[in-house]
């Protein structure tokens, strides 16, 4: 035996599920079988990494004993590990779910693709450099359209080219930047740029270039133009996907690249991402509460969770390493909340074969543990307490208030205010008195468990955060000293 | 006025001439030549960057980059490119539908 | 004074008894409940001592107690519940069910008032009394006539206004035993005691319960008029306080109340008010008595002591004359005095409506109550206007607001 | 561990975890869903009883859970939060009793009985909660678990009264959150002191602290029914009867006053509250809520609308006892947050079983239902001459220390209020006394059920003769050891008087 400490968690969290989707793809009769026993192993390797990233620290692996700036360096901190586990809680759920959602020719297909989305989304979270960011980032939108075309159909077919030309113009303007990076200062190592970094228009471009691609990839008012119709028409699963960890996956790239490389610049800037964060809130939310469908809704609210992520920006100069804590919970809380949703609103589609809400309460009431589920997760977007959606909130608005930023906290509690408001329009047709006839469950248990744990998960979050803190600390990536 | 210099700015004439292109074209095949002219370009100033080592010797490193990400374009047009003949078989021209199914 | 455990037993078992008979249940199991109910009291009656006792977890540490004064009244008492137990037995077909309850009741807060030592107690009984005195008017008859309702609801309206201002002048005098001599303290008191005794110019639900009473009730009627004159003398601090003004209000009230019932009494009246007449004269000397006692303490410390026997004799001769009353004719719609009350009364409802002007609901609902009170004035249907109950307590709730605007 | 750490633990799980358990049975397991209930309910009491007599002996508990690096989850038992505990795990047990009565055989039970559960685990907790933060917590976990039991029965109006619900509550949450932060990035600490926390803030940061305690009052006063934010309570009364009950008397009416209570003493403190100049415009809205929702009761026909009005007007009670900010006041505020909780459920319970029994939902319809229901309309009285402040009934007890404080800090116009408000509550509930005791029965009841020889359910008729006659006792005992008041005075003694 091997001690555990020697094993590489890292490179096992990439290559084990590489390794499965290769499997998957040659032998489609094993696919479900290899998903299922990869995810349990993914999370065991989530937790070998997370042990081992306490005992030593900070993770640095230089791939094939290359160094950097040539070889591929891999490198772990708390926020790769909270991104990590972020992604294998979500996929564990998506596992269960995907198991009896997906008929054997979708299975075939969506297997292989879910297990290589997993090792890009493990790749991303792990990458030391800004370019092996770009090649993950890319692996995984293309990954991702091509799960959103997966069932078919016309709106899934709209929405999956929709989404490709997004996050193909998000990339390759993202690769522009780095191009104009590397240009300035050799390199495309984080740690190094970071030491080398110096203010100058080429660096003003490359951040310009970089942000607006990324931003444009995490869907940020004004540029969420293509989310919701690409959240909306895919298959439930796929939503849950992409709404929870696809859209954090590229703002953990640029919070990374904000925390090393720009926040020195761009006080201006932040002040822009804050305001464009607090438009995406009200827009968002409002949006949200307008749409007549489930699947939509859920979808602008993700839209309005994703302008409270960037709401943190004007703020963090003053507030320091609490404040990207509050963020990077936030993000875990939605990430788990809003799969929850999305698998939900699965099985609610699934069950009354509509997701028009008006017309929801005869399969809202057959389904309690996917109503539960959608509550649930609704507390935690609210930001209500007990919920890990609270306790991002809580600081985000402690940072607002104390630095005497009234709008922004005024936004928050607005946007806290309609997302109940959007939330308890669904949630409000659970207590209907409607003529449901007994009918046979149709829905199979392990879709409502899956989200309801995802749900209950997202407020058990309420609680563990001082743990959660010590462990998004190790390596200092926020700076500013460990909490 | 150097080599390097031209060829960066031609990269990134491609590109805004790419993205120009990508907004204004709604035939889908024209938007995913947009991508890939957008493409080139950043290629172009990728390779152009190699030269900027004192030594004769160019830089491997943007190169690697580039081959990387020649391979990844490749796959991201395939991709494209089966999207686009389905979506094309949905609509009934290549083009994007803004209607709901409902 | 003794202090000793039986006898203070005897004291709550007193009050209790009654209580205790006046659930149905319990009362269901003995015979002549009516009588048994008044034995621990004529108990009491025959024990020549006087003793207290105080028991201080109950409400706010209560205790009752009898002396000689008090005898007086509780032998009125005592009297009064004989006599209209023998009558009740006379006639047993018109009791309703469930009236025996309100008669214990009402039995028990009487005999309450009469013992309790301390103002909460007594404000305690006093309200027992005054409610279960009102079911009692409305149940005695075994099928309430309108005039009797009528009466009735005036009967509430004063004794709720009385039992304000009583509360009212507990609370001062509990906070600031000073208080007690200051004249705010002795109006509140007499004020109370006007409604609940029906001396002009409250004499009004009186005189109408008398109209419509039965002979039964004929006699109950005696027991509010003698237990508000006896809580004037409990609660006044009677030869300890000299206040002129206080007394000659009062006197001027009692001076009014006994012309207007003697006007009222030689004019021929209805069958049944004589009565009421009578009682409005005779309680008219006593309040006048205290308000000389007011103005002149001393003559009260040396007469005073007279002034239970007074009552008393006032009470039997009451009786009396109710017992030899005949039964009343038919009620007729006899005119009542006041008018100017009722006029009053209109003006006030339709300013607050226009105060409450932006308050659609009541501005509409006032105009509607004001043209109703219009009409039942010209029906010189007096009880009727008082009963209205929203306008009443709206007028009220008013000009409290406004005096509090004032007083601050 | 010891018992000070698990016995605060235990009194929430006592409810949580059989309402968890309730929510996963089937429908028709009714026997068990009742056993559990009444266990939970049972065990509660004992151990808030066990809890009672620790503080009473000087014995201190409490539990933290680190909720962020610098705040705490914390639940402590002090004599306050006892006294609030204690009141709404005694009529949970009641309540649980009556809606086992009153929804026999209905649909949802389980749904309901869950969310019951869980509404009085958030009652409790927050009554337990040490600091701002816990107490928020539970704060807004109460609004969500009152939610779907307003909603019970899906009809329009009950989505209506939902709805105005939430956005009252949620609207009330959001300001209170806003106030919390504000207070936390101010003082840096949230923890409930005796004398409050804030004396030491510096002078420029009063107006600051001026606008945190409006902002505090409001987004308690929303669920304490403070006008203008009580819209919300009397739309409610769509809500099946032990839902108001418990909407009025055991929880969340009473989480908000208690909220309030809090804030002032524990938070601010009174003399600084005193010192800010706070407390005088809070009696002058408690005094107006007194006022109005007395007069607005009076136009009410719908009898549960009534008791919601009335509900406003005597809630305000507590809150101007606490802003009174004088010691006799503070305890006939405080004593009133019990002493209205048991008279007000009696009035609901009646109300339910008038409207489950006979049918009847309005005042018109009530003539003479006091023949055809003598226990119930008995119960009702005690209830109503408590409401009016008749001695010997609770009601008497808290309008006495009321009146007393306000006369102690020299503000006895409050006197006239009180008395308009008694006056006022006598005429809306006398008439529905002499409508069901004088009155005939203006013709057959609306829909009759039958109960044989009893009058109604047992389940039904129990829990209101029940509260009465605690109701008359806490009154007329009021001096005994170990009543309300007597753990008011307890309570003041401890914590406000240095």
């Amino acid at each position: 035996m091997v001690p555990s400490s020697e094993i590489p968690w890292g490179a096992l969290l990439i290559l084990l599920p590489l390794a499965a989707a290769i499997l998957c793809f040659v032998w489609p009769k094993l696919a479900v079988v290899t998903g299922v026993v990869t995810m349990l192993l993914l999370t065991l390797a989530v937790g070998g990494f997370a042990w081992q990233l306490q005992r030593e620290g900070l993770y640095q692996h230089a791939v094939g004993g290359w160094e950097t700036p040539l070889g591929i360096g891999l490198y772990g901190d708390g926020l790769s590990l909270l991104m990590l586990a972020m992604t294998v809680l979500v996929g564990l759920a998506i596992t269960l779910y995907a198991r009896s959602y997906f008929n054997q020719k979708q299975a075939r297909v969506f297997w292989p693709l879910w297990l290589l989305l997993l090792a890009a989304l493990n790749a991303l979270f792990l990458s030391a450099d800004i370019f092996n960011l770009y090649i993950t980032l890319e692996m995984v939108g293309l990954a991702a359209v091509a799960l959103v075309a997966l069932k078919g159909g016309r709106d899934a077919l709209n929405g999956a080219m929709r989404y490709l030309l997004a996050t193909l113009l998000g990339s390759l303007t993202y690769l522009l930047g780095v191009a104009l990076l590397y240009h300035s200062y050799g390199t495309v190592d984080l740690v190094l740029l970071a030491e080398r970094i110096d203010n100058s228009p080429v660096v003003w471009a490359a951040l310009g270039l970089m942000g607006a691609g990324l931003l444009l990839k995490t869907a940020l008012f004004p540029l969420h133009f293509w989310l919701p119709a690409a959240h909306a028409s895919a298959p439930a699963p796929i939503s849950a996907l992409l709404s929870a960890l696809l859209v954090k996956a590229s703002f953990y790239i640029f919070l990374r690249l904000w925390l090393v490389l720009f926040a020195p610049l761009g006080g201006d800037v932040a002040l822009l991402l804050g305001l464009l964060g607090a438009v995406a809130i009200l827009w968002g939310s409002w949006q949200a509460l307008r749409q007549t469908r489930l699947k939509l809704l859920v979808a602008y609210s993700t839209v309005a969770q994703i302008g409270y992520l960037f709401v943190a920006f004007p703020l963090a100069a003053a507030a320091g390493a609490m404040l990207w804590n509050g963020v990077s919970y936030l993000m875990l809380s939605h990430a788990l909340a809003k799969a929850a949703m999305f698998l939900a609103a699965g099985n609610l589609l699934l069950f009354g074969g509509h997701d028009r809400i008006a017309e929801l309460d005869r399969a809202v009431q057959r389904l309690p543990i996917s109503t539960a589920a959608f509550a649930l997760a609704g507390v935690s977007i609210m930001g209500v307490p007990p919920s890990g959606g609270f306790i991002g909130k809580w600081l985000l608005l402690e940072a607002a208030i104390e630095q005497g930023y009234w709008l922004l906290a005024a936004v928050m509690v607005v946007g806290g205010l309609l997302a109940s408001a959007y939330i308890f329009k669904v949630v409000g047709y659970a207590f209907t008195r409607s003529t449901a006839t007994p009918e046979p469950q149709s829905i199979p248990m392990g879709m409502e468990w899956a989200a309801l744990l995802l749900a209950i998960a997202s407020i058990l979050l309420g609680f563990t955060a001082p743990w959660v803190f010590a462990l998004l600390g190790i390596g200092d990536p926020f700076g500013g000293g460990a909490p | 006025m150097n080599t390097a210099l031209l060829y960066s700015l031609v990269g990134i004439g491609l590109f805004s001439l790419g993205l120009y292109a990508l907004i204004v074209h709604a035939h889908l095949l024209r938007k995913i030549l947009a991508i890939n002219v957008m493409g080139s370009g950043v290629f172009l100033l990728l390779i152009a960057l190699a030269k900027r080592t004192a030594t004769p010797l160019p830089d491997a490193v943007p190169h690697a980059m580039v081959i990387t990400g020649i391979v990844v374009t490749v796959a991201a047009t395939a991709l494209a490119l089966t999207l686009m003949v389905r979506v094309a078989m949905e609509n009934h021209r290549a083009e994007l539908s803004d209607q709901s199914q409902e | 004074m003794m202090n000793s455990d039986p006898y203070g037993a005897l004291l709550w078992i007193v009050v209790g008894w009654p209580l205790l008979l006046a659930i149905p249940a319990v009362r269901r199991c003995l015979p002549m409940a009516d009588y048994f109910a008044i034995l621990p009291a004529l108990l009491l009656l025959l024990l020549p001592m006087d003793f207290s006792s105080t028991l201080s977890w109950l409400l706010l540490g209560t205790g009752v107690s009898i002396d000689g004064e008090r005898r007086w009244i509780l032998a009125t008492v005592v009297l009064i519940w004989a006599l209209v137990a023998m009558k009740r037995r006379a006639t047993p077909h018109t009791t309703p069910h469930g009236q025996n309850t309100f008669y214990l009741l009402t039995l028990a807060g009487t005999l309450g008032m009469v013992m309790a030592s301390d103002r909460v107690g007594f404000f305690s009984f006093a309200t027992l009394m005054g409610y279960s005195f009102y079911g009692l008017l409305l149940w005695g008859q075994s099928k309430p006539l309108e005039a009797v309702r009528r009466g009735a609801r005036s009967y509430l309206i004063c004794l709720i206004i009385a039992d304000l201002l009583l509360f009212e002048a507990l609370l001062l005098s509990a906070f600031n035993p000073q208080m007690e001599v200051s004249r705010l303290y002795l109006l509140m008191v007499c004020g109370a005691v006007v409604l609940k005794a029906g001396i002009w110019p409250a004499h009004f639900w009186l005189n109408a319960s008398y109209r419509a009473a039965s002979p039964l009730s004929a006699l109950l009627l005696v027991l509010p008029v003698v237990m508000a004159l006896f809580a004037l003398l409990r609660w006044l601090p009677l030869g300890h306080v000299d206040d002129g003004v206080a007394g000659l209000l009062i006197l001027i009230t009692a001076g009014a109340s006994i012309l207007y019932a003697g006007w009222r009494f030689v004019q021929r009246p209805v069958q049944g008010e004589r009565l009421a007449w009578l009682s409005l004269f005779a309680s008219g000397w006593v309040i006048a008595s205290v308000g000389v006692g007011l103005i002149e303490p001393l003559w009260w410390l040396q007469y005073g002591t007279l002034i239970y026997p007074l009552i008393a004799a006032v009470a039997v001769i009451l009786l009396m004359v109710a017992l030899l009353r005949p039964p009343p004719a038919s009620p007729s719609q006899s005119g009542d005095s006041a008018l100017w009350m009722g006029r009053m009364w209109i003006g006030c409802s339709s300013l607050s409506c226009k105060l409450f002007a932006g308050y659609s609901l009541c501005y509409k609902a006032g105009l509607q109550r004001a043209k109703q009170l219009q009409n039942g004035l010209e029906r010189r249907d007096l009880i009727g206007l008082l009963s209205n109950w929203r306008n009443a307590t709206t007028l009220f709730v008013l000009l409290g607001i406004a005096l509090a605007w004032l007083v601050n | 561990m010891n018992e000070s750490v698990w016995l605060p633990l235990l009194v929430i799980a006592s409810s949580l975890i059989p309402g968890v358990i309730i929510f996963a049975l089937a429908e028709r397991r009714v026997k068990l869903r009742t056993t559990l209930n009444l266990c939970g309910a049972l065990l509660k009491m004992a151990l808030v009883g066990a809890m009672l007599w620790g503080v009473y002996h000087g014995q201190h508990y409490e539990v933290r859970l680190a909720l962020l690096p610098q705040l705490e989850l914390v639940l402590r038992a002090d004599a306050l939060s006892l006294l609030f505990v204690t009141l709404s795990s005694v009529l949970w047990l009641v309540t649980t009793v009556y809606a086992i009565g009153y929804l026999e055989g209905s649909p949802n039970r389980s749904r309901f009985f869950g969310f019951f559960s869980l509404c009085v685990t958030a009652t409790v907790g927050l009554a337990l909660a040490g600091n701002l933060i816990t107490f928020l917590i539970f704060y807004e976990l109460l609004t969500l678990a009152t939610y779907p039991l307003i909603m019970h029965r899906g009809t329009e109006a009950s989505r209506r009264a939902g709805k105005i619900y939430l956005r009252y509550t949620m609207a009330g949450g959001a300001l209170l959150l806003v106030a919390i932060i504000w207070l936390y990035t101010l003082s840096g600490t949230l923890e409930f002191t005796p004398q409050g926390f804030l004396d030491g803030i510096d002078e420029q940061h009063h107006p600051a602290l001026i606008i945190i305690f409006v902002l505090l009052i409001a987004g308690l006063g929303v669920k304490a029914a403070l006008v203008p934010l009580h819209g919300w309570l009397p739309e409610a009364m769509v809500a099946p009867a032990p839902v108001s009950a418990l909407l009025h008397a055991v929880a969340v009416v009473k989480a908000g006053a208690f909220g309030i209570i809090r804030v002032v003493y524990d938070v601010f403190g009174v003399d600084f509250a005193t010192l800010l100049g706070v407390t005088g415009p809070l009696v002058i809205v408690a005094a107006i809520t007194i006022v109005y929702g007395s007069l607005r009761a009076l136009f009410q026909d719908d009898l549960k609308r009534r008791l919601a009005y009335s509900t406003v007007s005597q809630v305000a009670y507590i809150t101007l006892g606490v802003a009174i900010a004088g010691p006799i006041a503070a305890v006939g505020g405080m004593v009133h947050l019990v002493h209205q909780g048991l008279m007000k459920i009696t009035l609901f319970f009646c109300a339910g079983n008038l409207a489950e029994t006979l049918g009847i939902h309005k005042v018109s319809e009530m003539n003479g239902v006091g023949r055809r229901m003598p226990w119930t309309m008995a119960a009702f009285t005690v209830g109503v001459f408590g409401m009016i402040g008749a001695p010997p009934v609770a009601g008497f007890i808290s309008k006495w220390y009321l009146g007393m404080g306000a006369l102690e800090m020299d503000q006895g116009w409050l006197i006239l209020v009180l008395a308009a408000s008694s006056l006022l509550n006598a005429a809306y509930f006398l008439p529905i006394l002499y409508a069901a005791w004088f009155c005939e029965p203006s013709g057959p009841w609306p829909e009759e059920r039958n109960f044989g020889r009893k009058e109604t359910a047992w389940a039904l008729l129990l829990p209101p003769v029940v509260t009465a006659l605690l109701a008359l006792a806490v009154g007329l005992l009021a001096l005994a050891p170990f009543t309300p008041l007597a753990w008011v005075e307890f309570v003041v003694q401890r914590e406000f008087v240095p």
